[in-house]
């Protein structure tokens, strides 16, 4: 059981904030692979360079492994201040 | 140090007075930061945050910045949700003995808030909502500062 | 705009609440400086200023850096007479549209002020009284700004 | 009638914080000798090139005309902040 999070604009592009999902992928190219079954813009948008992942929240590279994976943030572009 | 990040609004001057509240003798430099909601075409600015992990970056990079500046305080206080023009968005203040540490700091969180915190800014305009992402100059201010990278 | 030399404590919180009262919607940066009486060796500061002349030569810097810096607001306040450890010598903000400016507009003020202003500083210590003059760090810090000179 | 005025520490240098002349010679040269002769630690102390001056409160070059001054003031380097 893992918790998607999806933030910014990509949560418009997701139509939710949040999705749970019973089975998320051995790696992050597989749960993209997944989300884009039922939404392929959002597919597209994940695969964006500018998107950041954390994992469990710890940032991690677009290839990572799921295992043990809890919690997946998709973060597009960061602004504070 | 202090990290707060909260949905209320704030007064910048309070923060300002808690801050320098302590009066330590070994202080002779404080600057600070305060960034505001514009207005204009702007309606409100909406910021979003991850509750947890933001907290955690921004304390590992306010560390960092207070180590390599040999601050000898620091605050930092981040607004959320639903701000109006003319409210703070965004207070960082830093003590240091000498002037230079105390403004390296501040321009150095403030370049990182902007460009590399985990908070998404979208403003509401009368002709609908905009995500705001980093500009170009916002990326090249923050390349400079090597200690928050 | 407002430039104060006054031989009365203030607080630097008090100031800033001041300059930020207006609550303009075309401000998106304030930025600020403190200088604080450090203690250690230092018993009390002693002060001088030139009256007549120090306001307006620190008033045509400021004209001249509000210009360069498209500055909507600028507060000076600078202390005289004897101030005691933990006590504010200086206030300086900076109100712009955006940071870049507010932040070189405090920095090049306070290299201004730390240098060329007509102040003369003394510290009064245990082993006697000491002339204050600017440091050559201080002399390199201010040659960074053509529009104070 | 003229008001010199001495700052920082030419004040210590000088043994006080403003002179009244009747006559302070036609330029800036001719008051500096003037102050020298009572005090000769004075006198060099406003040569020294970091020293600063204004007539009638506006900066002056060392060996500026006194025609007209009413009030010279001797500044040693400034520090505020």
């Amino acid at each position: 059981m893992a918790r998607i999070l999806f933030f910014g604009r990509l949560r418009d592009v997701a139509g939710c904030a949040a999705l749970e999902l019973e089975q998320c992928g051995a790696d992050l190219g597989a749960l993209r692979d997944l989300l884009t079954r039922d939404n392929a813009a959002l597919g597209a948008a994940l695969r964006d360079q500018s998107v950041r992942v954390a994992v469990n929240q710890e940032m991690v590279a677009h290839d990572a492994s799921l295992e043990g994976a809890r919690e997946i943030a998709f973060m597009p572009p960061l602004s504070g201040g | 140090m202090q990290i707060r990040i909260t949905p209320d609004r704030f007064a910048p001057e309070q923060e300002l007075a808690m801050f320098l509240g302590d009066g330590r003798e070994d202080a002779g430099a404080c600057a600070t930061f305060t960034g505001l909601c514009r207005g204009g075409a702007v309606r409100w600015l909406e910021l979003e945050h991850y509750p947890g992990f933001t907290e955690a970056r921004i304390a590992a990079i306010a560390e960092r910045v207070a180590e390599a500046r040999k601050l000898l305080d620091l605050r930092i206080v981040h607004r959320t949700g639903r701000i109006a023009p003319g409210e703070a968005i965004v207070f960082v203040a830093a003590l240091a003995p000498h002037r230079s540490e105390a403004f390296a700091a501040v321009e150095a969180l403030m370049d990182y808030l902007k460009t590399d915190a985990p908070f998404w800014k979208r403003e509401m305009r009368e002709t609908g909502a905009a995500w705001i992402e980093p500009t170009a100059q916002d990326i090249t201010r923050r390349a400079r500062h090597k200690e928050t990278r």
